[in-house]
């Protein structure tokens, strides 16, 4: 079909390596606007840090607001990378070629992004050295592990170093070929961390066997963190709100959902910065929005079961919660808001093709779906909080100050930031995954119709 | 040490960009000492502490305290286990004794004419005053006992002059009451940890009232101290105190109609034949029960607010459940009609005869040693003071504790002016002292030496003694030294050359005596057990005293109030806070920051009102609203209090002060700026609580400083935190 | 199968290392003398150090007080009644609080008491979040003192830093300054040698303190009332504050709930 | 385009088998031999119909021991085991047409077939509506008495029945309307009655396949929803709402998930039984258990992954409730099958699986999903008898563990006698539609096809948007 035009190699190369030969103008501009917004936000955790967590709208009991709930979404968006490119690649599924870097990519910034908020949410970061570090000075003690807090940390890492190899070794083929179009310094940095890539048959084997491998091995990784991050509410019995069995599944599922989004967002973005329409075309929209339908859906039956399950003992104080999140002001109006941004407008929407394939409005309703995960995020820690067991005494609110939200809004800032810089030294497009794309594609004739279809090795 | 935290910053800084960083080298000094070693701070004990006995000033009732020092630091309170009175145990206010003590707004030097001046200079000044103005002196002091009043009597009387003491919410009313029925002017103590039943009539005898710690500690021993025996508490309030909210039955009584309803109950005392025959005779004039008619429940139930079969029900537990006693203070007596109610509550006590009977009414011995006590004189005599003072009859006025510009606003502002010289008395400048020509730092009471016979007493003869704890930390003199030193200066003929000399004294006429708490063989001997003791008591000197029941008028004498009920739809009743009391706790921020009985509201003037009243008015909590009596009007945070009877709002005094402290000067309203100047017919006490008032929204809104959540806390009953069992 | 191979979890669940005990920590809080007057309130503020509670800081509902009285409402129709309950660290056996910080700032001790470590906390709020007696407090602003009042501060016990979590400590320094004299005296410690200061200030005798082990001590004797319970039983905490239920005998019949 | 010829090339792991490549052989083979699925099969109609009766006699017997509930736990198990594994069944084959994966071609109609079992189930109900105590005082999703009293009406047992029958009509509907071609190819040779009637006049023609494209995705979405949205109120009911205080809200997704695995699992032992004994070597390869080996490996991941975020929550919390819970569920008791069917629904499942020449066999994933089967039965019996043994389900708190319930007599024979009715239905419909979906198999020879690639052959398979 006239979407699906044969491309020559060289064409492909010219495309897809031109953002990181050439700099267009809007470039400094976004990187000067991105850079503004990211040190607005350095200066506010600076003024958290040297007057003290009060800067924050936290009060008693609610301890933890604005930071952990970005904290979630980021680790949240984070799994866009390996739910795209590890599960697809083990299913071999065709549409996933133009996409599984910019997921890659997305999660190593976005899980980076995640794990400075916990530190600048103890408002003394330089002593979280006790706690993400195992250290053992003079008190002989160390980290608690039975803390979920200490688990974060670890399975963050792992999943961090994990996905950046991920990216490393599915670059290579890509660095080599930059190598091969840069002179100088560039040159000398590409040919550095190409580790001498020549192409041989046997790099290839090896390079995809990597490939396979890291996607089998990180996917426990990937399941792990964001259940991890839902126990950090989940093991804390006192907080009925978050005491539920659900969550660590609820939580992924939760996570696949905004992540994928995220990957539309930035696939639209993609496509219209670098003019890529020959590479992520309305097909691959229309296959990830079918995937985002049933993810979605999964999502909502597990959200279903939490909201039943937090009524189902029908404490007056758990069911006080259902209520302030239900009908009281504020939370009425974000729960509104978050179920139609991430569920009821979107998915609706999904359904029919022609949106699927069209650019703009998935680009519109994924940065809706990410939204309305935030609004899901906030909704299930702060009002927890603010109506912990029966102490109706004690029963709270909370409003974010402006140091929050700058923080905040400066932690898209700096993903954004770090993608766009990723884009200049590095193709967002893996290279080869589209020649071999080229190469894998073919046509089968039924009747008088031609089906796409791809060659597969028996 | 420094090292490594230096090390961390940087790693910090790299970590979270140079920003943080930069900030983070800005990481106090103090910081570096949380790092400490392995063992925790709690488990080291620095130092050996020293006890001292002394008297508790934060309040009128006198309790003995310890005090803990530390470094020559007076550290903490605690009451004094062998004191009579307070069996070791304190109230908030007595607790914050130390912050008082190291207040950060202590005047440090004398002023005069706001300049600094030392003491030397300061008390020539004093002394030439006192000489210019023989015969004209007035020396207006809070309620005065021991060997200071002592000490200030003999001042007065040597320099020519007048000694009055002031308190905003006075006891002339219970006093007078007392005398009328009992010929006594001692205020009377009760019996409550032996009592089965007490019948309280608007007295907050657990909050602020009276010797609150005393009678708390009485009412563990009611409640729970006795095996198999659980006291009942009555009480009669218009306004939802903690008292009230303690009690097992309360009855929101109309402001002003206690005294009726305290001779209902002496209607159905009698009726059921529960009343002792003498006293029934005396109230009824022998004339028997229809002598009560105009008082039979049924008839005054409308009036009283309390439906008749409540009325009957507490009368008959209080005349069955005997030892039951009858007290009666606070907005009770501050009516038109005062003195009515307060005889006719206590005539209770003769009705049911516990009257000096264990769980009764127990008078107390007058001061030992033949102290005088100095009680407050009546708001009427004050405003006659002040006349006199505005009509340049005064040259020269002391004040001491007597804050007349707060408790009379309007008639101080133009009286004061009207004396020549003014000299103020005391640790902060208060709102009296603007404007006083010499200013001098009095000594903290945890700084000076003196005595107290403490009313209502325990019972028995007591003397509490006061010594220094710590030394002067500001260079202040006590009340009497400053009376004595000047006095001397001036001339005048004093019994003592300083407080120190008059407690020895005391001491020495105590050994004298050769009996009570504390043995010893010689006088040094004797002064240091006292001390040790915290004072001197005779258990074997007990008052005497019985309460001749008067009789009844035969119409109930109404109540007056302030202001058209059309006009003015709510009755206003002031009351004290936990924390700040009257305004002496205003100070110190431990008390402005305590949580109110009820409201949980602190640091701003509040005013109670029953929602379903405010709705109409369109207020909602946190809404300010100007409460406007025929006086004036204030400014006060809307608290819609759940429990308050309607018709009724209700306001803390304390507030609305000027000077005071960082912590006081300024904050809140006034309520007795608004105050009519209504006074009892005839004592001429004060009727702080016969004002009516209206309410107005302002429009501004703001958070309610308090304590409690954004929810009304309600208990949720099928998990409640405090379940209740129907008895013991 | 035999019944004997189905054991149950009691309520509160077994104490931890009774070997080592030497002590257990414990106070019972009578709630029919309680009369809410909050003088334990002020004596702890005056014994822990503890911050002041500005106006802007009851503004921002970061009140901090060790103990706390909490006044609840109960309607029964037309009329309205006050409760009030004493609410402190309950020292629990089984506290929430201890597994889930990072760093064992807070940890249990051999005698019971759930201590926290400052100078280990990093801050997280962990702990305070899986608190259900909302018992912790956290420092968000710098505590500070005009000058003149630090002369009060008592030295047995650390000023904490902001973003430091504390508590209640039982009193701790006292315990321990009982203990060191009692050892000096070469005696056991006696029923009544540690007082914590809100138990000492209580004028109705509310609160009392002492060793649970010591069957003669008070506590013991009062632990045995028919009133006796603890809050959030059913979550197996284990507290070490006992309380013993209002009474009032005006009280409609309280709703059948199977809590208590 | 050439075709290649039918003879089987060898490679190195496996024989490669070929699918036929004409339409017209598909419908020779399939539909011709309609009559006799595979050989000898009245027999095993009549060995199962035995069975049967040996259930009728257990009720019989179960019924005479009286409506205690407590006594009924085997029974709920063997009901709990029949809905979840014929319910969970035909979602294999609306997932994987979801996922236009051309290996489930030959497989579609065998998963789709056990929706006939719904109605057993729906039969099975029936008893325990007079045993299941009502909700008033219990932990159920219907607010009992929260919002007014006895609402909603009927609740639980009326609910539980309502989507029984959703289930259970809308598994047949989805397998009515994916036979529907076939059914009308049966007619057209010769087979009338109830096949003329279901096949409703089917031509063929393109609009025909269009509106029959969309119902069967709109069929396998409803049931979907019908199967999972249907396990929150049957887990509730049926298992949670037995133990006082004991929320768990993924233990539905737990429920309906394993069904899913033993459903599967039972998909790939009756493609082996068709495979081996019943002739359909040329339609049922190595591809399609490999495909379910896949899928299982995924499946029982996920189980372990339930089991575990609801074993840590509770253990983390160490309230008294949880901790009996644990005790009755884990520790207890039922720990020997808990840890048989940790083996057999987990260990074994992933083990095995992680070796690709397991994977990629055909007896490799039969035993393993003989193997998951029983481990879900054991499962079922588990969590039904353990949690139905608690003698009184009202109240908030759990707190003494009740002593273990032995196997009786009248429930092994329900167990037996249950599990062979359910196959006797399932051989019978098998009859009746098709073993092998015919129409589905035609698709495959258009979309398939083995062509020369670079310097070997290589499959190409067509993927029509």
């Amino acid at each position: 079909m006239q979407e699906r035009r044969d491309l020559s190699d060289r064409q492909i190369n010219r495309d897809l390596l031109w953002p990181v030969l050439y700099t267009p103008l809007w470039f400094w501009v976004a990187v000067l606007a991105l850079g503004l917004v990211v040190s607005a936000g350095a200066g506010a955790a600076a003024w958290w840090m040297n007057k003290g967590p009060g800067v924050a709208g936290l009060n008693r009991p609610i301890m933890w607001g604005h930071l952990i709930v970005t904290f979630v979404f980021w680790v949240g968006i984070s799994h866009a990378g390996v739910m795209l490119s590890a599960i697809l690649r083990l299913t071999q599924a065709e549409w996933r070629r133009p996409m599984v870097r910019a997921a890659e990519v997305l999660t190593v910034f976005s899980l980076a992004t995640a794990a400075l908020f916990p530190l600048l949410h103890s408002g003394r970061p330089w002593r979280t050295l006790y706690w993400v570090f195992p250290y053992d000075f003079s008190r002989g003690i160390w980290p608690n592990v039975r803390s979920p807090l200490v688990w974060d940390p670890s399975a963050i890492f792992t999943y961090l170093t994990g996905s950046a190899l991920f990216v490393f070794v599915t670059l290579l083929p890509d660095l080599a070929a930059l190598r091969d179009r840069t002179t100088g310094i560039p040159h000398r940095i590409y040919s550095l961390l190409a580790l001498g890539w020549r192409g041989t048959p046997r790099q290839w084997r090896l390079q995809a066997l990597a490939g396979i491998l890291l996607s089998a091995l990180i996917l426990p990784v990937f399941v792990s963190v964001h259940s991890i991050v839902s126990w950090d509410f989940g093991m804390a019995v006192s907080v009925e709100g978050w005491h539920a069995t659900v969550f660590a599944p609820y939580f992924v599922i939760g996570a696949v959902h905004s992540g994928v989004a995220a990957v539309v967002t930035l696939m639209a973005l993609m496509r219209w910065l670098f003019r890529w329409e020959d590479y992520i075309r309305s097909e691959h929209f229309d296959a990830i929005g079918r995937l985002l339908i049933v993810v979605a859906t999964a999502w909502f039956f597990f959200f279903a079961l939490e909201f039943l399950f937090g009524l189902y003992l029908r404490e007056p104080q758990e069911v006080a919660l259902r209520q302030a999140q239900v009908f009281e002001w504020p939370y009425n109006l974000l729960m509104i808001l978050f179920l139609l941004t991430a569920y009821f407008i979107p998915v609706p929407l999904w359904l029919f093709r022609k949106v699927r394939r069209n650019v703009a409005l998935m680009f519109w309703t994924s940065v809706l779906v990410n939204v309305g995960m935030w609004l899901e995020r906030f909704l299930i820690i702060v009002p927890g909080l603010a109506r912990k067991q029966i102490f109706t005494f004690e029963w709270s609110v909370y409003r974010p100050s402006p140091i929050e939200i700058l923080m905040v809004t400066a932690s898209f800032a700096l993903v954004a930031l770090g993608i766009l810089v990723f884009a200049k030294v590095f193709p967002l497009v893996p290279v080869n995954e589209a020649k071999e794309g080229q190469v894998l594609k073919a046509e089968i004739r039924v009747g008088r119709r031609t089906v796409p279809a791809i060659v597969r090795e028996q | 040490m420094e090292i490594t935290r230096r090390d961390l910053l940087k790693l910090a800084g790299v970590g979270l960009l140079g920003a943080i960083a930069f900030q983070g080298c800005r990481i106090p000094e103090r910081e570096l000492r949380v790092e400490s070693p392995v063992a925790l701070p709690e488990d080291l004990v620095t130092g050996r502490d020293n006890w001292y006995a002394t008297l508790c000033q934060q309040c009128g009732a006198g309790c003995g305290i310890l005090v803990r020092v530390m470094e020559g630091r007076a550290k903490k309170v605690e009451g004094n286990p062998d004191h009579p009175l307070n069996r070791g145990k304190t109230c908030a206010r007595g607790q914050a004794a130390v912050q008082a003590l190291y207040h950060p707004d202590r005047l440090a030097t004398p002023l005069l004419r706001g300049q600094p001046v030392d003491w030397e200079a300061a008390v020539a000044e004093l002394a030439s005053q006192i000489r210019q103005n023989r015969g004209r002196v007035f020396l207006a002091t809070n309620p005065l006992r021991g060997h200071v009043a002592a000490v200030a009597q003999a001042f007065v009387q040597s320099a020519g002059g007048t000694l009055m003491a002031y308190e905003p919410l006075e006891d002339t009313v219970l006093r007078a009451a007392v005398k009328r029925l009992s010929g006594q002017d001692v205020l009377p103590d009760y019996d409550i940890a032996n009592a089965r039943t007490v019948f309280s009539f608007g007295a907050g005898w657990l909050e602020t009232w009276g010797s609150p710690v005393r009678w708390s500690w009485a009412y563990g021993v009611f409640r729970q101290g006795r095996p198999g025996e659980r006291g009942m508490f009555i009480h009669a309030d218009p306004r939802f105190s903690l008292t009230a909210a303690n009690a097992d039955l309360w009855l929101p009584v109309r402001p002003g109609a206690e005294g009726v309803l305290a001779l209902a109950v002496a209607y159905v005392l009698i009726e059921q034949g529960m009343a002792s025959r003498d006293a029934a005779d005396r109230l009824t004039a022998g004339r028997g029960l229809a002598a009560l008619a105009a008082y039979q429940p049924e008839v005054v139930a409308a009036q009283v607010g309390v439906p008749p079969q409540r009325i009957r029900e507490a009368a008959t537990l209080f005349g069955a459940r005997r030892p039951s006693v009858a007290m009666v203070g606070g907005s009770a007596l501050a009516h038109t009609n005062g003195l009515f109610t307060a005889m006719a509550v206590l005539s209770l006590n003769a009705l049911v005869d516990s009257v000096g009977r264990d769980g009764g009414v127990r008078f107390n011995p007058p001061p030992p040693l033949g102290l005088p006590s100095i009680p407050a004189a009546p708001f009427a005599r004050w405003r006659q003071a002040l006349e006199e003072m505005r009509a340049g009859r005064v040259g020269l006025l002391i004040v001491r504790g007597a804050n007349l510009s707060y408790g009379l606003p309007a008639e101080a502002a133009e009286a004061l002016p009207g004396v020549p010289f003014r000299v103020f008395i005391g640790p902060i400048a208060d709102d009296t002292a603007q404007g006083c020509d010499l200013l001098l730092p009095e000594a903290d009471p945890l700084e000076a030496w003196g005595t107290d016979a403490p009313e209502p007493g325990p019972g028995f003869a007591t003397l509490t003694f006061q010594q220094p704890v710590v030394r002067p930390f500001r260079q202040g003199m006590s009340f009497g030294d400053v009376l004595l030193e000047a006095g001397r200066a001036a001339g005048l003929t004093l019994p003592w050359a300083n407080m120190q000399e008059a407690v020895r004294d005391g001491a020495r006429r105590l050994f004298a005596l050769g009996r009570g708490s504390v043995r010893a063989g010689d006088e040094a001997a004797f002064f240091t057990g006292v001390l040790q003791r915290g004072g001197w008591w005779d258990t074997q000197e007990r008052g005497q005293g019985t309460l001749r029941p008067e009789p009844a008028p035969a119409t109930p004498p109404a109540p007056r109030f302030a202001g058209e009920e059309g006009e003015f739809p709510f009755h206003l009743i002031p009351f004290t806070p936990l924390g700040i009391y009257d305004g002496r706790g205003a100070p110190l921020p431990w008390l402005q920051g305590l949580p109110d009985g009820t409201t949980t509201v602190a640091w701003q003037t509040w005013v109670e009102i029953h929602p379903a009243q405010a709705e109409p008015l369109g207020i909602r909590e946190g809404d300010w609203v100007e409460v406007i009596s025929p006086r004036g009007s204030i400014r006060a945070l809307a608290y819609l209090h759940p429990a308050i009877p309607q018709g009724v709002v209700a306001v803390p005094v304390g507030f609305g002060h000027v000077g005071m402290g960082r912590w006081a000067h300024r904050r809140g309203s006034n309520v007795f700026s608004i105050l009519a100047p209504l006074t009892d017919t005839e004592t001429g006490a004060l009727a702080w609580a016969a004002t009516r008032v209206r309410l107005r929204r302002l429009g501004q809104r703001q958070r309610v400083p308090k304590f409690e959540g954004v929810v009304l806390p309600l208990q949720l009953e099928e998990r409640p935190i405090i379940p209740v069992v129907k008895e013991a | 199968m035999s019944e004997a191979r189905v054991p149950s979890q009691p309520a509160t669940p077994p104490d931890p290392q009774p070997a080592r005990r030497r002590h257990k920590w414990t106070m019972v809080v009578d709630l029919d003398r309680c009369t809410g007057c909050q003088a334990c309130v002020v004596a702890c503020q005056a014994e822990n150090n503890i911050p002041l509670n500005t106006e802007a800081i009851y503004l921002q509902y970061r009140v901090i007080e060790w103990i706390r009285i909490e006044r609840y409402w109960e309607k029964h129709g037309e009329e309205v009644r006050a409760r009030y309950i004493p609410l402190l660290c309950q020292q629990c056996d089984n506290a929430p609080c201890e597994p889930v910080c990072p760093v064992y700032a807070t940890y249990h001790n051999v005698e019971g008491l759930n201590v926290q470590v400052y100078n280990r906390c990093v801050g997280t709020r962990y702990c305070a979040n899986n608190c259900p007696y909302h018992a912790r407090f956290f420092n968000f602003w710098q505590p500070v003192w005009p000058s003149t009042l630090e002369n009060q501060l008592n030295p047995d016990v650390t000023v904490r830093w902001r973003g430091i979590m504390e508590k209640c400590t039982f009193c701790i320094q006292r315990i321990r300054r009982a203990q060191r004299e009692a050892a000096q005296e070469g005696r056991s410690l006696q029923d009544g040698d540690v007082v914590p200061a809100c138990v000492q200030a209580c004028p109705t005798d509310a609160l009392s303190f002492g060793d649970i082990l010591d069957p003669n001590s008070r506590v013991s004797r009062l632990a045995k009332d028919k009133r006796a319970y603890t809050v959030l039983k059913e979550l197996g905490t284990g507290p070490n504050v006992i309380y013993l239920a209002k009474v009032d005998p005006y009280a409609p019949a309280p709703k059948k709930h199977d809590h208590h | 385009m050439h075709p290649l010829p039918r003879s089987t090339t060898t490679t190195r792991d496996h024989p490669v088998e070929e699918y036929p490549t004409s339409p017209r052989e598909v419908a020779e083979d399939i539909v011709g031999r309609a009559e006799a699925p595979w050989p000898r099969w009245r027999w095993l109609v009549l060995a199962l119909g035995a069975l049967f009766l040996l259930g009728v006699v257990g009720l019989a017997l179960r019924v005479g021991q009286g409506g205690d509930h407590t006594r009924w736990g085997y029974y709920a198990a063997l009901l709990g085991f029949l809905y979840t594994v014929a319910g969970g069944a035909p979602i294999v084959s609306v997932a994987t047409r979801m996922a236009k994966a051309h290996w489930r071609r030959p497989l579609a109609r065998i998963a789709e077939v056990y929706a006939v079992v719904g109605v057993l189930t729906l039969l099975l109900f029936i008893p325990l509506m007079g045993v299941i105590p009502p909700a008033e005082g219990r932990n159920t999703i219907w607010i009992v008495g929260g919002v007014r009293q006895g609402w909603p009406p009927g609740a639980p047992v009326a609910y539980d029945l309502l989507t029984l029958v959703m289930v259970a009509l809308g598994g047949l509907a989805l397998l009515w309307i994916a036979a529907i071609p076939d059914l009308a190819a049966l007619r057209d040779r010769g087979r009338g009655g109830l096949t003329a009637l279901l096949s409703l006049g089917w031509r063929g023609t393109l609009r025909q396949w269009q509106v029959h494209r969309a119902a069967l995705g709109v069929a396998g979405g409803l049931y979907f929803i019908a199967y999972v949205g249907g396990c929150i109120p049957f887990a509730s009911d049926l298992v949670l709402s037995f133990v006082p205080g004991w929320k768990d809200s993924i233990f539905p997704a737990y429920y309906a998930l394993s069904g899913l695995q033993a459903g599967l699992a039972a998909v790939v032992v009756t493609a082996f039984f068709l495979r081996t004994v019943g002739g359909y070597r040329r339609y049922i390869h190595v591809d399609q258990f490999w495909g379910a080996a896949k899928l299982l490996l995924a499946l029982s991941l996920l189980w372990a992954y339930f089991h575990w975020s609801a074993f840590l929550t509770f253990w983390y919390g160490r309230t008294p409730t949880g901790q009996n819970l644990q005790v009755l569920l884990y520790f207890g008791p039922y720990r020997p099958l808990f840890i048989a069917s940790l083996f057999l629904n987990w260990l074994i499942p992933l083990f095995a699986f992680l070796i690709g020449p397991v994977r990629r066999s055909v007896l490799g994933p039969t035993l393993v999903s003989f193997s998951i089967l029983v481990g879900a039965l054991l499962d079922r019996i588990r969590l039904h008898v353990a949690t139905w043994s608690v003698p009184d389900p009202r109240g908030h708190t759990f707190e003494a563990v009740p002593p273990p319930v032995p196997l009786g007599v009248a429930d092994g024979l329900l167990l037996v006698g249950g599990i062979g009715g359910a196959l006797l239905l399932y051989v019978l419909a098998l009859r009746f539609f098709l073993p092998m979906s015919a129409w589905e198999m035609k698709e495959l020879t258009y979309l398939r096809v083995v062509r020369p690639f670079l310097k070997t052959r290589a499959v190409v398979l067509g993927k029509p948007e």
